[in-house]
């Protein structure tokens, strides 16, 4: 059934669905799951260069026409995601980010006050900033008015498979948003994700809840429809929520 | 001339340039990026930057994650 | 991706998702959701014939090789009931029957004690029996035990859209079910239809969400999608919660 | 003869049949059921089912529901 | 605050905190967990009589003036209950019980069927009867219908401590009760006792809660507050709930 | 029951209720619901002097012993809420503050930036810093950090009375938290003030929920009661939840 | 005669009655009920009742549960 | 001189000071603050402290809130 298409920063996705390559068990699933998940664009880390080979993982996404978006993984201060966002830059020829600045490793949430200072520097520096954030309605506001090309809010912290522990912020995110809402971490299995776009996502970014399943390719498969899925129930208009019954059959005579 | 790439402690000739730490390196032609001091050393000036002694070199590429 | 039939009696069916025909505005409209839910079997109900008309329902139906289910909605009890399944017998030559035996047009709730004598008088009288039934396990049990073909507990209410009110009782009716178990009436949204078969459920029967959302067939497309995606993620096993963070990405150096 | 057709006064000549409510009633050849008196019908015995004098008759169908 | 008194057929409670006497480690704990509570009902369960031996439970509630309440536990059957709550009258000359017909060992849940059969064995044989039933409020509505001085649903299996599963039922059940509704079963903590009454029931009754709580005596504490808690806001009138913030302090000048 | 006293700044507090004195329909009624929720620390507003006259809030709180805590409600930035809180150290001659920034008037959120600014400022002035802040955990660490004497995270917006939207956020706060943890905002009912407590909160803040309830003073005994129960049941530490159902009579013979 | 006491055999002279069952047992005077062959026998006849030869009897009192 | 009390255009003489707003304002001896121009004047120098021409003055109590 039509569909409009994703729009970021003036560019369209037909894909709803954002997939993290991280936590793959090897790059023949990790394949199949991309494959799976039909994902248009999909996330990278920058790392070091251990040996003089580069990893399999452009070359595959390359083979399949899938945009590498390179994130900043593992930084703790504006500067060192500043620096990292370059790196990917060069490195990959791209100006998109995915913003990534965490306060520590046990909770692995955003930092907002150097999220904020780091997604203003890149905007400055003419990046596509998509910051990973908190789902504080407050920050995303202020990240979209800094320049951002969309807001990335979790569900819940990365990996837990939680789901989204605050619908509440994540609507009132998307009832003020100017630009597109990703729902970013969190997600576990596919129900969750429908509900992201049922709650007006614009789209849903995952890795953990795909790469780590029994059945990565499957759950790629479920993740791809539960999108499609909550989308279509978003734009279909849901009954309303009563607390008596009404008859699906007429009365009996 | 020491310099320390990826974490590693390298002894290059006097002059040699961030180029040669990739030709050294054998990397490939894309999807890398090169870092010296905490500043990005963009592609196109790989060739002309000298390697300042006891620079601090990175040289990144892309891998699964996020 | 490939997946089982479901299987009910011994008779197999590629969709999981059972649509019922109440409420719907029009024909038209009824008919682009049935296509779009591409179900194989729908419920009808059995009523006095007003004119010497058929109501182009059974039509619909045929036009599309989708097999008609009567049920015995309204009924109060069991004598009801019985009469009403064997007349759908004999209108639609099909000894499949949605049992319905309801306690008051408030809740529209089964009535356990007339629902339980009514299902074991129509195993007795040959028919395959589809039970809606509230989430209480015992009562499921008993119906299973009585020889009904499968059993179908409620989320919520029927026509309430207040989804699955009770999970637990859905996963142990699930866990020691002998016979399959469609999750039936209160579903609201795509989400819940995917989050009712992740509990286990081997399929999603339904009406009002669909034939009174506002856009009705892309409603039935939504159900469709999140039925499958359910299914795939129940299947894929999803990665277990967990209460702090894990990294997607590799730690950097 | 009086009987009631769902939930209608039907005066019909002595030794009527079931089948003869259906004519009258025009109804189609398939998807109809019929009870008297609370009892099914079949179609195999409408032809040679009489009606009883004040006869309650059913005449129903599928419709859209549940 | 005031608060009118819990009346059952007819008799005056001061407290809505019916605490069971069932699995408590020591009989002194036992003790202080009921002075905690400040109960004035309790259940006991009726069992064989191991030496010549009363054990103590009765001279510890006779010392407090707390009423005895004989249940039915580990009955399966009608019969098997009709007969336990006959002994219970003898041995403790009271007519009141609380009537548990339970259909397996894994769930403890209330067989409906063998339920409403002893329920209306009992009132015919002049008893009080307080059944433990489940959450469906048609069967709750049956059991009120017989002639039962209360119903007691649960809010989920016994011992589980999972809360009040679907406070949409319990909800519907209060809305349409002729007698009060004790809530019996999985409370685990206070703010779900709360919640109860918040719901509107009329008592709420609990055991393994306390008497596994690390600290019974302060975990009976806590549910006699919780209790009071719970009372006090539904009587009190609670705000509405609002998607949007409304100020607490007066706008600045 | 015993329990330790709240400890703010090395001052004790035997209530871990404090209640604000917004939204009161009459200064009558305000006195009432103070004296039914025992509380000793209560908020206030810094506002205009209209006439000569002082309003009668501090002369009430006087009579009572009730300390009062001066707000910077209203406040949209650092510099406001700074000269707010130094206005209100001069009028009540307190150094203590409830620090409020909000980031505007419909969700009433606290501005992650400008609030930690403020703390910041405030804690060097020589300020008793309590500040309403968001649940995000990383900014409630940020904010003890910065030498605040407290945090004091939502439960979900001012006045929406949606209770604690969140619990994981306030688990993780609690779980590392180096100051007392106050639920404030949200909170709409008794048992959502026992579970703040339960989920390890120090005290609770609230003032919608009591003085727009229908019955202020009752609901503020629901509060008090509400508060005490939690508390108790996080010290007696719960049973653990299970999925199947554990018996709490012994078994039949 | 041999009779059946919550579980266990046990031998009594011919014409025993329920009330001997109690005092060998010596039960207490409240707080305990008695059943024969699953009927209840009220504290008042206990005196008066013969136990059946084979006959179950349970003797029952409260213990703590629920 | 004039001056802006709680956003009320005032007339004083020259010299006024901040305790002659109060003075005027008929405000009680505890529970009330004063800014000027964005600033706190502390208790202590409200006798000594004159007023600026133009000088934006808000005086301020406690009210029921939060």
């Amino acid at each position: 059934m039509a569909d409009d298409p994703l729009v970021i920063a003036g560019r369209e996705f037909g894909s709803r669905l954002i997939l993290g390559t991280g936590g793959a068990g090897s790059m023949a699933l990790l394949e199949q799951a991309l494959l799976a998940a039909q994902t248009e664009l999909t996330t990278v880390a920058i790392r070091r260069m251990d040996t003089g080979e580069r990893t399999g993982v452009l070359d595959l996404l390359a083979r399949h026409g899938i945009e590498p978006l390179p994130n900043t993984a593992g930084c703790r201060s504006a500067a060192e995601a500043v620096l990292t966002a370059q790196l990917g830059r060069e490195a990959l020829a791209t100006s998109w980010v995915k913003l990534e600045v965490v306060a520590d490793d046990r909770t692995l949430l955003p930092d907002p006050i150097e999220l904020l200072d780091a997604a203003e520097q890149l905007v400055d520096d003419g990046f596509t900033v998509l910051p990973y954030t908190n789902d504080d309605p407050v920050l995303a506001r202020r990240l979209a008015d800094a320049g951002c090309a969309a807001v990335m809010p979790l569900g819940s912290p990365i990996g837990t498979g939680l789901g989204i522990g605050n619908p509440h912020n994540i609507e009132m995110i998307v009832s003020e948003a100017q630009v597109p809402v990703v729902l970013d971490a969190g997600i576990g299995t596919a129900s969750e994700a429908a509900l992201a776009m049922e709650l007006g996502c614009d789209a849903v970014l995952l890795a953990t809840a795909v790469t780590r399943a029994d059945d990565p390719p499957r759950m790629a498969e479920a993740m791809r429809l539960g999108v499609q899925a909550g989308r279509h129930a978003r734009l279909a208009g849901r009954i309303p929520r009563r607390f008596w019954a009404q008859a699906s059959s007429p009365a009996r005579d | 001339m020491n310099v320390l790439v990826n974490g590693e402690q390298w002894v290059l000739p006097a002059g040699s340039t961030v180029a040669d730490v990739l030709e050294r390196l054998a990397v490939p032609s894309t999807g890398v990026a090169v870092a010296m001091d905490g500043a990005v050393v963009p592609r196109a000036s790989w060739l002309r930057t000298p390697l300042r002694p006891g620079a601090l070199i990175e040289v990144l590429t892309a891998v699964q994650g996020g």
